[in-house]
């Protein structure tokens, strides 16, 4: 299989989509004559054309509201949000007429909205530029909510993503753009709401998804090598709709869980899971849900200190053993 | 008798043919900078030219009758929701649009297949002028599942996308962005048809509007942004909320603007017309301020006291009602007489009893209703493709 | 004691902090002229005047920007939101400026700002006017959080509130402002971070906060009448600071809880609760932690049906009931 | 050899004395409604009549030198900062001011003691201008502790509020509503001062700002809004972001605006210095557009290849660098020589070069500082009231 970047698989899937369907249309700062701030709509100007691959002003509400309205008739937008912190100032937009259009109107309205762009600590961009809302955008129901962590999640993510029906969130990151991994040529999509099994294991459940996904493989290595503690992972890959039947299936398996994600800890997703995991298997369960994420406190720009504010496969690796002495 | 502002005081009373552009209540109008579109219109005494405008002289004699019936179908509407909502049959808020009929019944009567319309939650005149069933709106009122939004709306939240009508939304200023996404959507399917939206003299300092008008200006959008500008945001006057005249804004943007007369159809008819026109051919947004004036307190629960006085509010239902007014038009063209005057009253008050019976014979929803129409996924299972919870409990 | 509202509770302590501390300003859509939407400020202008109570044009961004960068100045801003739902029009300025500014000035500045409103279902306003964001405010370290459920601590909290040196929110209710209930004559405040027992009890504690504390208090009755269940009654009363000591004290005696919030559940204040008291008192559990909430799905209309939406005693007696059970 | 645009390409050119306003990039202009101000300057071949202005007149001639001191010493500082960024002694982003630097040094050089200042994220000119300790600026840069912000900010979040410099702020527009509410406070405690919002010409597009503006006119708030508008917002020209001029927004809010050359300094003092006075004395608000340009790209990270051509930019540096032209008329005036010039640029890089110095020695903040600076309460325990937790793991 070809080994492509995350962020060239987030293209390959617009691209396909913008050629299988005309109504696809991509907005957004700086995605076309720029090439994308963060080069993920590289020549898809060139490709196609000014109609289907629009700059637009700095005005996320006013923008993001054009692309809800649009929808509403049938174009199908996928909206760039340069960084998802600047999703603060179209919260509006996007979790009142998006989330709720389709409620309110009795379901007469849909709303195929596609937004996608970066939400993550790590490169030093202080605490405006550092939000990972998913937990925000997913306790609204009416969205679905998606964190790739892979080139070959993301691309076959955000193409389920292009073709659903309700609004779509997608959670990318700067760091992970890079990342290379094995894509296949051949067109293929992954359904929303089915979370992935990244390393099989039996005595720890470690549930992650985006970043930490990586983190917590290198992690679950040393934990098997030098702890002898085989640590299965579970990637949620969607936040919302959330498959937590393979979460528990796991639990049940190791009776010990972590959660490593790259959150805030104050009702961040990881409190959602262990609520979920101790109601619906409290009898499986030989410790308590113990959770690694951001330590808690805006995001700091020194760069040395964020690597340490952010979880990083060694503050997991102790928070894993941790789980187990628990 | 056939005076029709105030259900309870209806002296009959000598109404002009027309009226023209309500001052503004701000002070500083002097200082702001001129307009690239006409001034409004001044105080004249001679007919209004906007009548013979041929939108309005193309009309034929029943034409004219429908726009009459449906500013009365509106009121009597609204006075029976009122009547309802005070027998305690309707929860939440209720904004009331009387006084205002002739701005959404003049608009939307230009509407063709293509044109669109969203507005704020003072939407009942609206979904009446788009040809709404009144009995699905009252029972949207009443909370049920015949209502228009099944009863997950409310009055706020009408909707009816079969009629281009996009809501009826909550959020003030919220609508405007969607209205120019509506005019985006015709435009990158190269429909020509143009899209309405509609706002109150309030909204126009949120800034979701602002940003709406650059992107509709600086990508030619079909798209006329109608400020409807009825004195007051909830209790707080023009003059008390916005610096500077609300049309002119529209030129920092590069965008046609133009004052109008809402209490008068004729002229609101006449000059929207062309703006749509423009619209719809060559792809240019506006903005409008329409002039007009809410009788009724900003929702039912207003006491209504202590920002205007009572006899403002008599002043403008004995000289502006813009029913009295098109009425008298109409009576002096001939195309209306006191028996089909009271004939449209009778049946306009009979279909909104009729709106409110059936309302209240309706269902309301069942608690399973609450997580329907979430997600689409959840309400077309077998075409679902993702898997997972979707709710959480 | 004198018994008075909710309403007059936090009128009375507008007016005192107003008279305290020249510093003091009220602004917000219709605080003045009009009384205030729900006459919450009613008198105020005529006791104080148009410099100290201001009415704002509907610019939620904008004032609540001003009123911040003048709390950075010195001044001391308690805003009113006319629904904490309109936060989704200012999410930038209270999320980005007020919560961070301390943060990223390393300390140098500042934001000594009230942003106060209620934040509720149950009136049929529909989903874009009954947001309840305490969970998503909380979720940004820098903030406070406060949610009085009764007149007593409306006053006290609010009060201290305006003292305080950080941002702090307050989220009222409608349904709340006509409750009466007994208020000292004298003066005095509330620390904020301090939870309440609202009522003693050994076979089940009910986490709550806002009005589910009454139904709680309702549902607790009839649980001791009809079913002979002792329920403790903590009302959080602050979500941020938290004070989980006393949550924790009351489930190492009751070994059994459940959790009554007006929250939709996905990360609500509920899993947060959930996932610490799972984690710090695991083996005080008999039974896992149970929630009651709003039914997840945006606000209805329906009045009778959003009644079945919301938490309300029958359905927390039931969950409780269902907690014992478990 | 003083031709300072550029470090590695230094041809000494022949500059005139000052400049006119660049021509505006949108093609909209003419559709636009006049402006309450006067317009800006037609293109004139005479002398700047500004630089004779009261404000500019009253300068001592040591207060000359230090103005064109701030000039070098900013380009200077970006200069050195830019290599640390190449060396990867900086994280994040580095936006340099390079080519501005007569925006922020002439606005800051009026101001007085009860004048305040906030911007963007393109900071650094700002912070210089107002007295900033470049050792602090530059320790900040390199995520220091001594940094002026303890490296919790970085290039974004500068701030210093005991030289009235309230940051630095990173979401394009936020920091405006923050400017007036400056303003608000100087007002609400009857002092006699005046704030300055800086914008971009990209961040006029933020509805934040125009709610800023609508509340600074109808208060009349002492702010100034100071949009630099360098022509560009990342890869955006002004014409592919904005409809209509953008000043001129500023009439629709019955608000005073002027057009300012800024790559001219005295010119910049000369038309800023009556609106602050205006707004000390009169409580007004204004907004000004100072035209100028960035010789960078949008950051150091920005490849500066697809949306302006090279020509252009060495156009700019070689007929209007900010710092050649006041260069020019201070030698004009006697008031440079070429030792003192000499002496000034080496004294500049010097002092990068301490700052990079002194940052390279600071020590890092340790891990524990993550949680310091959230809560004033948790940094001050004993005066704490609050019971409960604050943070969360
Ligand atoms: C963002 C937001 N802020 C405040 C409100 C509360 N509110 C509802 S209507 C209204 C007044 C709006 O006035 P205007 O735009 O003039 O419309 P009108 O009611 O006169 O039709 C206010 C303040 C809201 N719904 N949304
Ligand atoms: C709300 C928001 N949207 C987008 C960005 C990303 N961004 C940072 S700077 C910038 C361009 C701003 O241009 P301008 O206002 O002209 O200022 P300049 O960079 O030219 O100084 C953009 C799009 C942001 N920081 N905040
Ligand atoms: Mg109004
Ligand atoms: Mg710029």
């Amino acid at each position: 299989m070809p080994l492509i970047t995350y962020r060239e698989a987030l293209r390959h899937a617009m691209s396909e989509e913008l050629t299988r369907d005309e109504n696809v249309v991509i907005l957004g700062e700086e995605v076309g004559q720029f090439h994308g701030a963060y080069k993920v709509t590289e020549g898809l100007l060139e490709k196609f054309g000014p109609k289907r691959i629009v700059d637009t002003p700095i005005s996320e509400a006013g923008f993001i509201g054009i692309g809800i309205g649009a929808s509403m008739l049938g174009v199908r937008p996928v909206m760039e949000l340069m960084f998802w912190s600047f999703y603060s100032v179209a919260f509006d937009q996007i979790l009142n007429n998006a989330a709720n259009i389709r409620y309110m109107s009795g379901g007469q309205i849909n709303c195929p909205i596609v937004i996608r762009g970066p939400a993550n600590g790590g490169t030093n961009v202080g605490a405006t530029h550092s939000h990972t809302p998913e937990n925000i955008l997913a306790h609204h129901p009416g969205v679905k909510v998606v964190v790739p962590a892979t080139p070959y999640d993301a691309k076959g993510l955000l193409k389920s993503a292009i073709r659903d029906n309700d609004p779509v969130f997608i959670l990318e990151n700067t760091i992970l753009y890079g990342l290379e991994g094995e894509v296949p040529a051949e067109e293929y999509t992954i359904p929303l709401g089915v979370a992935d099994v990244k390393r099989a294991g039996t005595d720890l459940t470690i549930v992650t998804y985006g970043r930490p996904v990586i983190q917590t493989l290198a992690a679950a290595q040393q934990l098997q090598q030098e702890h002898n503690i085989s640590a299965e992972i579970v990637d949620l890959r969607t936040i919302r709709p959330l498959d937590i039947d393979t979460v528990l299936a796991s639990v049940r398996k190791t009776h010990r869980v972590l959660i490593a994600e790259e959150q805030r800890p104050f009702c961040g997703v990881g409190a959602q899971l262990a609520y979920m995991i101790q109601n619906e298997a409290f009898d499986e369960l030989d410790a308590p849900v113990q959770r690694i994420g951001t330590v808690d406190a805006p995001a700091i720009y020194s760069p040395p200190v964020e690597i340490e504010q952010l979880p990083n496969s060694q503050r997991i690796l102790k928070a894993a053993l941790a789980t187990m002495d628990a | 008798m056939w005076d029709i502002s105030l259900e309870s005081t209806p002296p009959l009373l000598k109404i002009p043919a027309f009226q023209t552009v309500s001052k503004k209540t701000t002070d500083k109008s002097a200082v702001t900078a001129p307009a690239t579109a006409a001034p409004a219109s001044p105080v004249v005494s001679g007919p209004n030219p906007a009548h013979a405008a041929p939108v309005n002289k193309a009309l034929t004699r029943d034409e004219r009758i429908e726009l009459y019936r449906k500013l009365v179908r509106i009121r009597r509407f609204e006075e029976r929701s009122l009547r309802a909502y005070q027998a305690k049959k309707i929860g939440g808020f209720l904004h009331l649009y009387i006084g205002q009929e002739a701005v959404a019944v003049g608009c939307c009567s230009l509407m063709g297949k293509d044109d669109h319309v969203i507005t704020a939650y003072r939407d009942h005149g609206h979904a009446i002028a788009v040809g709404m069933d009144t009995k699905a709106l009252m029972a949207e009122l009443y909370g049920k599942l015949t209502g228009c939004s099944k009863g997950k709306g409310g009055s706020m939240h009408y909707f009816d996308p079969a009629r281009n009508f996009w809501g009826g939304h909550g959020i003030v200023g919220g609508q405007v962005p969607l209205g120019a996404g509506l005019a985006y959507a015709l435009k990158y399917k190269g429909i020509k048809g143009a899209a309405m939206a509609f706002m109150g003299d309030g909204a126009v300092n949120q800034g979701a509007v602002h940003e709406a008008y650059n992107l509709a200006s600086l990508w030619d959008l079909p798209v006329i942004f109608v400020i409807e500008n009825n004195g007051y945001s909830m209790g707080t006057s023009q003059a008390r909320s916005s610096a500077g005249d609300l049309a002119t804004r529209a030129a920092g943007y590069d965008m046609k603007w133009e004052v109008i007369n809402g209490h008068d159809l004729y002229e609101v008819r006449a000059k929207m017309d062309p703006l749509l026109r423009r619209a719809r051919e060559e792809s240019k947004p506006a903005v409008v301020e329409i002039m007009t004036y809410r009788y009724r307190g900003h929702s039912v629960a207003d006491p209504d006291k202590t920002y205007r006085s009572k006899s403002e509010i008599e002043d403008y239902q004995r000289t502006k009602d813009p029913i009295n007014l098109f009425r008298a038009v109409l009576l002096a063209e001939g195309v209306l007489d006191d028996k089909l005057i009271e004939q449209i009253d009778t049946e306009a008050r009979a279909e909104a009893d009729f709106a409110a019976d059936f309302a209240e014979a309706s269902p309301f929803p069942t608690p399973e209703e609450i997580q329907k129409d979430v997600y689409w996924e959840a309400d077309n299972p077998s075409q679902r493709t993702s898997g997972g919870r979707l709710f959480f409990n």
